[in-house]
């Protein structure tokens, strides 16, 4: 263990140099394998952010789609009109989702739970009816001709720190403090831990890598359109760290890949049964209850940090 | 749980492997269109209209004695499905030509990737200017905004006996072919001497409206134009007429739908006017049949975008018939000279921006709610 | 100028009592089992159905329809609860978890709505004559129909009869006891499992009055259509302080009318985001709701 | 010289007094029972002083620090620090875990350094780690470091509470009910800790209990109270005697 810390620095270059190599190699991949790999990624991203709010903060936010609307909308803003570079931009669209993380996280993480999650909610669908109205973005004609930077590269670096920067955040004091507000906020506070404070960097974190996730969501699909970030998008999210199990951090990751191929794969269960009704979506309703009574600590996860027990 | 995974990706190469064994003598196409979601209604009308028609053609031998077969996805109205279902048909079905998505937003999303691939994408109803100005792969079915806008601002002022100079405007501002086909109506109104006393506007999903058409009635327009899908527009018509609103209500081809009437009561019809592309009680053989066939089939009288997605498939069929091959680029290349074709929706051609240059009729209705012809508006000719 | 504002209050009130009327049933809900219960607002669509077949195809009277629409949602609610919820609560599952699940059978019940009923909007039978009375209040140039007195009256009226049951009945003062401490109630012989189920039954009949009333309202009912009305339904609740029954009325009718007026004299476009807005400020002021009282967290 | 000060302090829930004028001193290193019958206000007393409650009246000085109305982390980074009646620990985190968030209190260390996981910050992780682990060798839990807290059994996790409380430091714990559930020769281990904790790591503590052999034997003084009011006060002898404090108890016991 003490040796691998010595190079802990080398094995991020390494994994840099991985992902660029397979960057390289990427337009001799089918573009429909491709694509879903690149939306995998993109999940994985959205995944593991929520899974910091609502897996290892303990609090639960429906709001997920509006922080990624913030940053996709606004990177997407940045690179067609200033012609921003795309790295710029995508930090540019996380900070705002951040900033907006912050001025939402102050007055509403007062609240409990499910208060916050409808809160939250409600934040998330006030950014959509602005998102409506804003001309600048095209509003609802939505937004076309945004430049395609999106690669696999740029998605899998951001995977890549989102995964380090989350672990490292565990294995802290303040990924401590903050399982211990999950855990029992009261006790958390005797013991002298900020719960505000851990609890809005926990927000800002989460919000920060939703914008991210939208700026290489719209530089991947080059069209936004408000309607693509409803309350449906949060709790598409939701589903991933859900059957991940919330708080694993490996168990979500898994789960945000294998429901980005899932819905691929249920195209064929149309065919199978040879039905025009799409049944993909009672499916996955019926995979969110059954998870939640039967394993509710996730089809995934595997690991020893799941849902608190009460 | 990895077994299971392995097993799910067993089962889908089977699947592939055997879709692509059968399909070597058929025409592939692929339909996107939403079959669940907040817009399924129009999707699974989109998908009646377009199995018809492929129906009929194989079972009159098909196209180059080569059969149709179609593949249809569900996008749930998203973005990031249309994207991805636009790639599955292309790099796994191998499909000729890419029909749908239906509403313009998914279109956009979709419209990128077939352009890049080469691959001929045919709208039936995505009503933004900017669809085709993606590339010259994209084509439409369906009228652009701007000349449906038009026809009923000038229809309003000169059609309706007397010159009616004011309007208000109750739009969807969560729909982009509502909001395309407000302003159009307005900036012609307006060019036309008009003047536009309200403009109001809702969103999706919204079943009251009686703050904006109280607001509007305080302003006492002329004529009101809602351009709007049926749905909405038939709790629109319903509840202006309750509120005391009984000036002309204009709309666009959304309001084509047997369904208006039921939401709106068959009273409340009177002295509303829609343009819409073909007339259902029109004495024209195509429109005869079609209407017929359907009411068969599926024991419903089609809306528009069952006719426009059943005349998609024709476009589509012609294109490839004059093509000679199932080629992409000949389909393309064919699709693009498409003229005079006649059709339920009206007779087509495409114009240099591959846009449908059809003429549109104005439709009103009796006191029972039926509809009625009125008139018949040519495309200007540039 | 006046005569729009009465009418817009008029209009807001309308549409407010269709919200009180969700809300009455999602108020009791929380109030006995803390529970967001995500999937009342299609139990209210569920409810329009139950009406709209019991009305054009079985070709039943108003009230034989009403009763049906009301026992198919109790059973629907209680199932539910026995299915979903309870199993979660037995387990002592965190919060999150029923929340979820709740989100899960909202879902279910709207892509089988589309599965079953298809997403085409069916018009609502035309049970309730319209009757438009103009010429009484003509002197100010406002409208009412017939509806809308009905869809304000029976809002009232259940209201009241809830309060009956809340406050006068045996199983209501179980209900206030398993609301005010579930384990004190418990071993006070009170049945919980069988109260809970109870609430549900009420809460869910009220939705499918809910239903039907709106259904006749505005003639159209389709799957989708609790989604926007549950979640404002629900701000109501919290506006008038979740767990009470006169509050979720007041939420009700404030949500209505602003609402109404700020698409009236603000601006349309904005007319969802006040909801949302009109929660947070209230989330923040004052969590408890306007009839609430600040509650504390046992330490 | 006197390290906590409650100054007619008064906590009301809704028009309810909990706790009403109530005064208290608390010396250095002195060892002060708080008893009384159920609902006489005692966790209350313990909550208003760590934060949890605010005062509508009255005061309240630590270390000549007005601390009334403070954040309880702030309260806890002062100073004082508790355990909970109703065993409050982080459930699903080991012992080590559990111990190490308490125990970092004291520590500052960057966003930027765990992020970046500096050498600064393996340098702090093992001192933290070897404060927790100090803190639970004290209580003897050493050895089951790695189990989950909530698997422990009843009595350990008791243990671990106030091994988890003394890891931050104080210079005041409050004890809430520790005995409460535990057999005569746990509870004999825990007089011997707490005694520990006063003489060998100079520790003032308050203590709530209703076992009175614990009560008896290891407190200096005995504060009673009832209905939220002081009602004696004294050596665990004098208290023994006074009727009111008799009265108290039997009153509470009729009433059940």
């Amino acid at each position: 263990m003490e040796n691998l810390k010595k190079f802990r620095y080398l094995f991020f270059i390494l994994g840099v140099l991985i992902i660029y190599l397979v960057d390289l190699i990427s337009p001799r991949i089918n573009p429909y394998y491709f694509q879903i790999i690149i939306f995998a990624g993109i999940n994985i991203v959205l995944a593991v952010s929520l899974n910091v709010i609502n897996g290892l903060c303990g609090q639960f936010s429906l709001g997920h789609a509006g922080f990624m609307a913030v940053g996709a909308y606004f990177s997407s803003f940045l690179t067609f009109y200033y012609h921003t570079s795309f790295p710029l931009a995508l930090i540019a669209g996380g900070i705002l989702a951040g900033l907006i993380g912050l001025g939402v996280g102050i007055p509403t993480l007062r609240l409990r739970g499910d208060y916050l999650a409808i809160a939250t909610l409600g934040m998330g669908e006030i950014i959509r009816v602005i998102l409506f109205n804003l001309d600048i973005v095209g509003g609802a004609r939505g937004f076309p001709g945004i430049p395609k930077y999106t690669n696999f590269f740029w998605v899998y670096l951001v995977v890549l720190i989102v995964l380090v920067s989350s672990y490292n955040l565990l294995k802290s004091p303040q990924g401590r403090a903050i399982l211990s507000i999950r855990e029992d906020e009261i006790a958390s506070e005797a013991m002298g831990v900020n719960t505000t404070q851990f609890k809005i960097f926990a927000f800002i974190f989460g919000a920060f890598w939703a914008g991210v996730a939208g700026g290489l969501w719209a530089h991947y699909l080059q069209f936004l359109h408000p309607s693509s970030f409803t309350f449906m998008k949060s709790v598409e999210v939701l589903v991933m760290i859900v059957l991940g199990g919330l708080g694993s951090i490996s168990g979500v990751t898994i789960s945000a890949v294998f429901l980005t191929i899932l819905p691929e794969l249920l195209r064929y269960v149309k065919v199978l049964f040879n039905t025009t009704v799409d049944p993909r979506m009672v499916i996955y309703s019926l995979l969110l209850i059954l998870t939640m009574l039967l394993r509710p600590q996730g089809l995934l996860g595997g690991y020893r940090r799941k849902v608190r027990e009460q | 749980m990895k077994r299971v995974f392995l097993m799910l990706l067993v089962v889908s190469l089977i699947i592939s492997g055997v879709t692509s064994v059968y399909g070597a003598e058929t025409i592939k196409v692929g339909l996107i269109t939403p079959l669940t979601g907040p817009i399924a209604t129009f999707g699974q009308s989109v998908e009646k209209g377009v199995r018809m028609a492929v129906d009929e053609i194989n079972a009159k031998g098909g196209v180059l004695g080569m059969k149709i077969e179609l593949f249809v996805e569900d996008n749930q109205a998203k973005a990031e499905e249309s994207a991805n279902i636009a790639r599955k048909f292309i790099e796994q079905n191998k499909v000729v030509a890419i029909l749908g998505p239906v509403i313009s937003s998914n279109t956009l999303a979709a419209a990128p990737i077939a352009q890049q691939s080469k691959v001929p994408l045919l709208s039936p109803t995505a009503t933004n200017p900017r669809v085709t100005q993606v590339g010259n792969y994209i084509f439409r079915a369906c009228f652009v905004d701007d000349f449906q806008g038009t026809v009923m601002a000038r229809f309003a002022r000169t059609g309706l006996g007397k010159r009616l100079n004011t309007a208000a405007i109750l739009y969807e501002k969560t729909s982009d072919y509502s909001i395309g086909l407000a302003k159009y109506f307005k900036e012609t109104f307006i060019s036309l001497g008009g003047k536009i006393v309200a403009e109001e506007s809702f969103s999706s999903g919204d079943q009251d409206f009686s703050a904006q058409l109280t607001k509007i009635k305080g302003k006492n327009p002329d004529v009101l134009y809602v351009p709007s899908y049926y749905d909405t527009a038939g709790l629109i018509i319903k509840q202006a007429r309750e509120l005391g609103i009984n000036v002309p209500i204009l709309g666009g081809d959304g309001f084509d739908s047997p369904q208006l009437a039921e939401l709106a009561g068959k009273e409340n019809l009177k002295n509303c006017y829609f343009s819409g592309h073909f007339f259902a009680g029109s004495k024209s053989p195509e429109v005869r049949t079609f209407v017929a066939n359907y009411k068969k089939r599926y024991n419903a009288v089609p809306d528009m975008l069952a006719a426009l997605g059943y005349d998609a498939v024709y476009m589509l069929a012609d294109a490839i018939k004059r093509a000679g091959k199932v080629d992409r680029d000949a389909i393309r290349d064919a699709l693009a000279n498409t003229k005079n074709l006649k059709l339920v929706t009206g007779t087509i051609t495409l114009d240099e921006n591959r846009n449908p240059k059809k003429s549109a009729v104005i439709v009103g209705f009796d006191s029972n709610g039926n509809q009625v012809y009125k008139t018949t508006v040519n495309p200007p000719k540039k | 100028m006046i005569t729009e504002i009465f009418q817009q209050i008029i209009n807001g009130i309308a549409l407010g009592s269709i919200y009180a009327l969700i809300a009455l049933g999602y108020t009791m809900v929380y109030g006995i089992l803390r529970l967001i219960n995500f999937a009342h607002g299609d139990i209210y669509m569920v409810g329009a159905y139950a009406g709209y077949f019991a009305i054009a195809s079985f070709k039943w009277g108003i009230l034989p329809s009403f009763i049906f629409a009301m026992l198919i949602c109790a059973m629907l609610g209680m199932s539910i609860e026995r299915f979903a919820y309870r199993p979660l609560r037995l387990r002592n599952a965190p919060r999150i978890a029923a929340l979820t699940t709740a989100i899960g059978v909202s879902f279910l019940l709207e892509n089988l709505g589309i599965i079953f009923w298809t997403p085409t909007p069916r018009a609502f039978p035309q049970i309730i004559p319209l009757k438009i009375y103009q010429g009484i209040y003509e002197r100010f140039g406002i409208i009412v129909n017939n509806r809308q007195l009905v869809i304000i009256s029976v809002s009232i009226a259940l209201m009241l009869l809830l309060q009956f049951i809340v406050n006068k009945t045996k199983i209501g003062m179980a209900m206030r006891a398993v609301s005010f401490d579930r384990e004190t109630a418990w071993m006070m012989g009170v049945n919980i499992d069988y109260v809970i189920s109870f609430t549900f039954a009420i809460g869910s009949m009220l939705a499918a009055a809910g239903g039907v009333l709106v259904g006749i309202y505005f003639n159209r009912i389709d799957p989708l259509m609790g989604v926007m009305p549950g979640v404002k339904a629900f701000v109501a609740a919290v506006l008038g302080g979740i767990g009470i029954i006169p509050g979720a009325m007041v939420g009700g009718f404030i949500l209505g009318i602003a609402e109404i007026l700020v698409s009236a004299f603000i601006a349309s476009s904005y007319r969802d985001a006040i909801a949302f807005a009109i929660l947070i400020i209230i989330l923040l002021v004052k969590p408890s709701g306007i009839f609430g009282t600040a509650t504390r967290e046992k330490v | 010289m006197s390290l906590l000060k409650l100054e007619g302090v008064t906590v009301a829930f809704g028009g309810l007094l909990a706790v009403s004028n109530f005064d208290l001193e608390v010396n250095d290193k002195e060892l002060v029972g708080l008893i009384g019958p159920n609902g006489a206000g005692k966790t209350t007393v313990f909550n208003v002083i760590t934060g949890f409650h605010i005062p509508i009246r009255g005061k309240i000085t630590f270390t000549n620090i007005n601390i009334t109305g403070k954040s309880p982390s702030y309260i806890a980074k002062l100073g004082i620090s508790r355990t909970f009646q109703n065993i409050r620990l982080f459930p699903n985190l080991t012992v080590l875990e559990n111990v190490m968030i308490s125990a970092q209190l004291h520590f500052n260390i960057s966003y930027l350094h765990t992020f970046f996981r500096t050498p600064l910050f393996y340098k702090v992780e093992k001192s933290i780690e070897e404060k927790a682990l100090r803190s639970l060798e004290l209580v003897g839990l050493k050895g089951v470091k790695d189990e989950t807290a909530k698997n422990l059994p009843y009595g350990d996790q008791r243990k671990l509470e106030i091994a988890r409380a003394i890891a931050t430091e104080p210079r005041l714990i409050l004890l809430d009910e520790p005995a409460a559930g535990m057999n005569p020769r746990e509870t004999d281990e825990l007089m011997k800790m707490i005694k520990f904790l006063r003489d060998e790591l100079d520790l003032t503590i308050i203590l709530i209990e209703h076992d009175m052999r614990v009560v008896m034997n290891i407190c200096e003084r005995v504060v009673v109270l009832n209905y939220g009011e002081i009602i004696a006060e004294g050596t665990p002898n004098e208290i023994k005697t006074k009727p009111e404090v008799l009265e108290a108890y039997l009153g509470s016991t009729a009433v059940g």
